[in-house]
């Protein structure tokens, strides 16, 4: 993995976002550097999502105040997986890109994600899984140099979480894009994050770095006491 | 036959198909409303086809209308029979022509697009001027057209002819005038058949003594009230056309004006009149079969017609 | 689905019985029982929308037989079909239709054409809504009668004339439907477009169209008969053929039977294209069929 | 959003500058890049529906004017404006609207209720559906005009025969549009609904009609004008009150300011009640517009 | 925690589905005793859900053949969470519910899946985790003999998910449903079921009772030696 260049590649400041008087993000400040694999974890309704659809742009209409600057080019995968039902698998994965190959690559990206062979199904004929990784497809087929990622891997079993866990790393070793990954999964946060966000009440209540080596297996110490540490802050004991 | 009744039981009640309130307002502001002995309803329409499709179910009994309707209800198959008629010494309608157009004879329509108004007055009057300027239907384009749309065919230019009514024909030429807006001359205009007009009944209600007899007494007191209509022209217009219908007086004198005087002919002396006027329909194919005017008159009423023309 | 008592036994192709277990003593029975009923919307067997249209025809069959209905009202079906077959043979129904026709498809496709574009404008923009949006309400308020004077007046009494504002007419459902759709819109979608970054007219193409798609075709179901009704007014100015002219000289001389004929002609066309569309419709929104997880 | 080269500056409320970053060399900026586009339908401020119509008239008074359109075939919109005031204080006006109103009203009421009924029977059951549908396409394929007379016949040619051709009027997009709107529910909910068990009335109540609402609306929206134009052809029958008996009659005698004011009144009748049932749409269907994950 | 009783609660006999030719269901048969707890767990788009949907009687037009037989008093917990979009949290929670304290049983679900005051949102209106809570609670004031569950805790972290299992098991001391747990977290399966079945391209293709006391720490070697087999079975490695 090469390490995060030096720069600013996303910047909040002061972001505050409230619902009908609810205020759901607290004066959020935050840097990423370029190419920085940030992960956000936090308790449902912490305001994960709403602080990722603000860093996405996707919020006009909600009140807040602060400053976000982002790159133009980015990509964003929602909490739901959020296909046109109107489209097939794979003009769900092309959708709006318009590399002069990007068929050639919407098939590429299926099959990557171990949906060969059906580009052609309805997504309302997709398993709850399955859905989830057209989503994912369409994401990292257009190597985005910004990737927003709501919870990608929540329908997913074990094995293909791991086999998307590579997909995500080869998009990384290729293009280096700036990542911030919603996850309720602290593992998997410590598994592939550089850095890790916990979030609670609208507020980022610890900011870790990560630093460890990858490949990087449960049973290292190091893992261990950072997953202690990270599941302390969600207020949960670690043998669960 | 037997005679016609003439006496109205109380409680006879009668439904009048007026046309935009007309009939009704003559009949209440002349004053012959308060001495029928029957209870007349008058229920207003646009138009001699809605009527008669009233009278086919049942929902009148009595209606005033042209000169067409009385054929298209024969045609139809329809019993509603003439009981009494009205004649005026003017036309109906007058031929004007579009915006630079010059008419000065009934021979001059040779060629011409002229509207047509099926099932209205206009059919018979064009039909009959054709005749008398010795053209049939093929010597001219007659154009098919709502009778609401005549003004405006012939305004607009789209045809060379419209056969108007009062108020639109002075209008027309008045507020055309600076466009070269014309008139077949009125010279002309009186070589064609008078205005007529008739009070018509359906079978149903005349087979009915109470209502046959209720009927003979509107007529008479139909024609009183016409004749009023004419001997006190303000008044008429004042209730009628001003505070009724809302015209301005002017206009509603050029209508007054422009229907002449009246007269109230006995129906025997109108059956060939109503037979030609079936012949000329008939012959320009506008009809399914010729038809025997005779049928559509109940000649009963004569009588009483009779009393009131002396 | 067979239910019995506590058990719900279940076989698609199978008519088989599967074992029951008995009612647990300790199950709130009252409170949670599951009434049998069937909520979806089963789709009728080919023809069956015939039902009710071949039952009518059979009353007034049976009304005009026993002398209920005189056909100096309404002629009876039997009769209609005698007089129809008559007009067939000798080409004049076929004459009208094809006029009428005529009028009523180029009236049908210009409407269609334009209630989608005023649609698409005031669905998709704010300026178009504030231009588009009140006129059109304003023109489809006013009755079509009331616009023919001013229909004279601009475009004569020709065909043009005739189409156009057959037209106008079918844009209204087009319109109204269209934008509705558009409105109503999932705004996970648009949401979903904004993030992919997609130009005004892919979106159009590719969101907002299929997404209105439904509201468009209920609009088209309603503007394919409209295109026909809008006749019956239209063919009394200054035409000589069509079914609307063929109607309303019927109803001057009281001529039932033709009437009836005419009457049946509007019924097939109704029927007829309500199915057409509704074929179409079921075609282009296949994907709604497929539901899983 | 402002969008900048290679950066977007996204702030709400405090329109400040972000920072940029510099553009990164690697990135395949053509095959990307965002165009700046507003997708999202944003909602008109208060009264910018009346754009156009207050446009229109401007157009059609400056016409008259400078004499491009003579008052001959159409009164000036000031014209028509002495004219109506004249008819309003008079209480000529009041008089024939109230009577237009109730006969609009009336038959609106009534058909929406059966164009509802109707829509639920044959969305939900299958005999609804092969009773109901055949007939209602036919019902609005043929013209009301042709109606008419069965409808004399049976009817009477009093007020009941008129409000009940409204409501057949009425009827037609309420029941096309619920009717859609029903078939096209979501089937996910339909299961949800199974899942839970309940009956066919509750299903009604809590899962059809809500999914059925934005159909129904959009018919509602038709059908509020449909009532009124329906009256222009309905008051040439046994009246002599109402906007269509003084339309018709101005048109008898050529009187273009009255038909101005008439024009006016649908106008206004239009404006208003589209405004009204989108206010009432807006006010049922306010849980649409949340959005969130 | 009750033992099982004696008999057969659910009954599966040679059931087979397929989708357009695509066999998705091959040939299940399946014995569930009264209160059996069983957890079901399979790769994405291994039929999980279809066989779930199967067993609630949700697939009329699906075909297919075999006999099912089950208790009509069941609640689904669908993978979606299914919120009618137009009734608030507290109408959804009670919705077809025809308890006499229907409201008052709604509004203690609402408060023990960390939703009180939540009551008149919309639905729309929820994160993604907030939804599939209700959905939860949805189920669970039902009481069902029968809870069919897929995947419904799978947006959720750690310490919402331990709350929820709470709940689960709440709902099981007092009414001993029988429960079907679909879930892609092996440990979850181990933790809470008394049977865990391992799915693949539609089959059962492992069937393991878990036979272990609760609660069930992962310390525990029996737990450990049990997830390592689950884990094979699906394919994966243990230290992931
Ligand atoms: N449109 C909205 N209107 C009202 N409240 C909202 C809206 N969107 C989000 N919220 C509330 O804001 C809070 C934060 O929501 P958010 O979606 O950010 O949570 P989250 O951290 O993503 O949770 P989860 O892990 O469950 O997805 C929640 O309590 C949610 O109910
Ligand atoms: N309606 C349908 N039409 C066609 N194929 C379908 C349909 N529903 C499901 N499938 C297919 O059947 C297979 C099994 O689907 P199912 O939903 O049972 O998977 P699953 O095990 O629940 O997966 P996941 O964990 O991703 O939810 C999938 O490959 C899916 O694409
Ligand atoms: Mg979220
Ligand atoms: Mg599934």
């Amino acid at each position: 993995m090469p390490p995060e260049r030096a720069g600013t590649e996303v910047r909040l400041r002061g972001v505050t976002r409230s619902f009908s008087g609810r205020t759901v993000l607290r004066d959020v400040t935050l840097d990423f550097a370029p190419g920085e694999f940030v992960a956000l974890i936090g308790k449902s309704g912490s305001g994960k999502s709403t602080l990722l659809r603000a860093i996405a742009g996707l919020d006009d209409g909600v009140d807040g105040s602060g400053t976000i600057a982002v790159p133009d080019d980015r990509s964003v995968l929602f909490q739901d997986s959020r296909l046109l039902p109107w489209k097939t698998v794979l003009r769900n994965v092309v959708f709006g890109f318009r590399a002069p190959d990007a068929e050639a690559r919407g098939r590429r990206a299926i099959a990557d994600v171990g949906l060969a062979g059906r580009e052609d199904a309805w997504p309302n004929a997709l398993s709850g899984g399955e859905q989830q990784r057209v989503a994912l497809a369409r994401s990292l087929v257009r190597q985005p140099r910004l990737l927003l990622a709501d919870e990608p891997f929540g329908a997913l079993d074990a094995l293909t979480r791991i086999r998307m866990h590579g997909l995500l790393f080869d998009l990384i070793r290729q293009r280096r894009p700036t990542v911030l990954l919603v996850t309720h999964d602290v593992d998997e946060a410590i598994k592939l994050a550089d850095r890790v966000l916990v979030m609670d009440d609208g507020r980022i209540v610890l900011d870790r770095h990560v630093g460890l080596p990858h490949p990087r297996p449960k049973s290292d110490a190091r893992f261990e006491a950072l997953r202690t540490s990270l599941l302390a802050a969600l207020g949960v004991s670690d043998d669960v | 036959q037997p005679a016609l009744p003439t006496q109205v039981p109380k409680g006879t009640k009668l439904v009048a198909a007026d046309q935009n309130e007309a009939l009704q307002t003559l009949m209440r502001a002349s004053g012959a409303q308060d001495k029928l002995s029957s209870t007349v309803t008058y229920a207003n329409f646009l138009g001699g086809p809605a009527i008669l499709e009233a009278f086919r179910a049942g929902a009148l009994d009595l209606a005033s209308v042209g000169n067409t309707p009385p054929i298209q209800a024969h045609a139809a198959g329809e019993r509603v029979l003439i009981v009494a008629a009205r004649v005026s010494s003017e036309t109906d309608y007058f031929f004007a022509a579009r915006p630079g157009l010059k008419l000065a004879t009934l021979e001059d329509l040779r060629g011409k697009s002229i509207t047509y108004g099926e099932g209205t007055g206009r059919q018979p009057f064009v039909l009959n001027a054709l005749k008398l300027a010795g053209l049939t239907k093929k010597d001219v384009k007659l154009v098919p057209l709502r009778a609401g749309d005549f003004p405006d065919a012939v305004r607009t230019g789209q045809v060379d002819v419209a056969a108007l009514n009062e108020p639109h024909f002075s209008r027309y030429l008045a507020d055309f005038a600076d466009r070269g807006a014309s008139a077949l001359p009125s010279e002309q205009n009186r070589r064609l058949p008078k205005s007529l007009s008739y009070l018509y009944a359906s079978q149903k209600a005349l087979d009915d003594p109470a209502k046959a007899a209720a009927i003979r007494e509107f007529v008479a007191n139909w024609i009183d009230a016409n004749r009023w209509s004419r001997s006190n022209a303000d008044a008429w217009i004042d209730s009628y056309y001003v505070k009724r219908q809302n015209l301005k007086p002017a206009d509603a004198r050029k209508i007054v004006e422009s229907e002449g005087d009246f007269s109230f002919p006995l129906l025997s002396s109108l059956i060939p009149k109503q037979q030609s006027l079936i012949d000329v329909i008939f012959e320009a194919g506008d009809l399914p079969k010729r038809l025997d005017a005779r049928e559509e008159f109940d000649l009963r009423f004569d009588d009483v017609i009779g009393s009131k023309t002396n | 689905m067979t239910d019995t008592a506590g058990s719900n036994v279940y076989s698609p192709y199978l008519p088989q019985r599967g074992h029951e277990s008995e009612p647990r003593p300790g199950a709130p029975a009252g409170a949670l029982a599951r009434k049998p009923s069937r909520l979806a919307f089963g789709r009728l067997p080919r023809g069956g929308i015939l039902f009710g249209p071949v039952l009518l025809i059979l009353v007034w069959e049976f009304a005009s037989a026993i002398g209920w209905l005189s056909p100096k009202f309404l002629a009876a079906p039997s009769t209609a079909l005698v007089t129809g077959y008559d007009l067939l043979v000798s080409g004049t129904l076929a004459e009208h239709f094809l006029a009428s026709a005529k009028r009523a498809y180029l009236g049908l496709g210009i409407g269609v054409a334009i209630g989608l574009a005023l649609a698409l404008a005031a669905g998709l923009s704010r300026i178009g809504e504030a231009s588009i949006d009140g006129l059109v309400q304003i023109k489809r308020a006013v009755p079509t009668l009331a616009l023919i004077p001013l229909a004279i007046l601009w475009l004569g009494i020709g065909e043009v004339m005739k189409i156009a504002l057959i037209a106008s007419s079918v844009m209204v459902p087009i319109y109204i439907n269209t934008h509705a759709a558009l409105r109503g819109i999932d705004l996970r979608h648009v949401e979903l477009a904004r993030s992919v970054g997609i130009t005004r007219s892919e979106f159009l193409r590719e969101v907002a169209s299929p997404g209105a798609l439904p509201g468009f075709f209920t609009g088209l179901r309603l503007a394919v008969t409209t295109c026909w009704t809008a006749l019956v007014v239209l063919e009394q100015i200054n035409t000589s053929e069509g079914i609307g002219y063929l109607m309303n000289r019927a109803r001057d001389y009281g001529q039932t039977d033709i009437i009836v004929v005419g009457l049946a002609i509007y019924a097939a066309l109704g029927l007829g294209s309500d199915l057409a569309v509704r074929f179409w419709e079921r075609r282009a929104l296949g994907y709604r069929k497929a539901l899983n997880s």
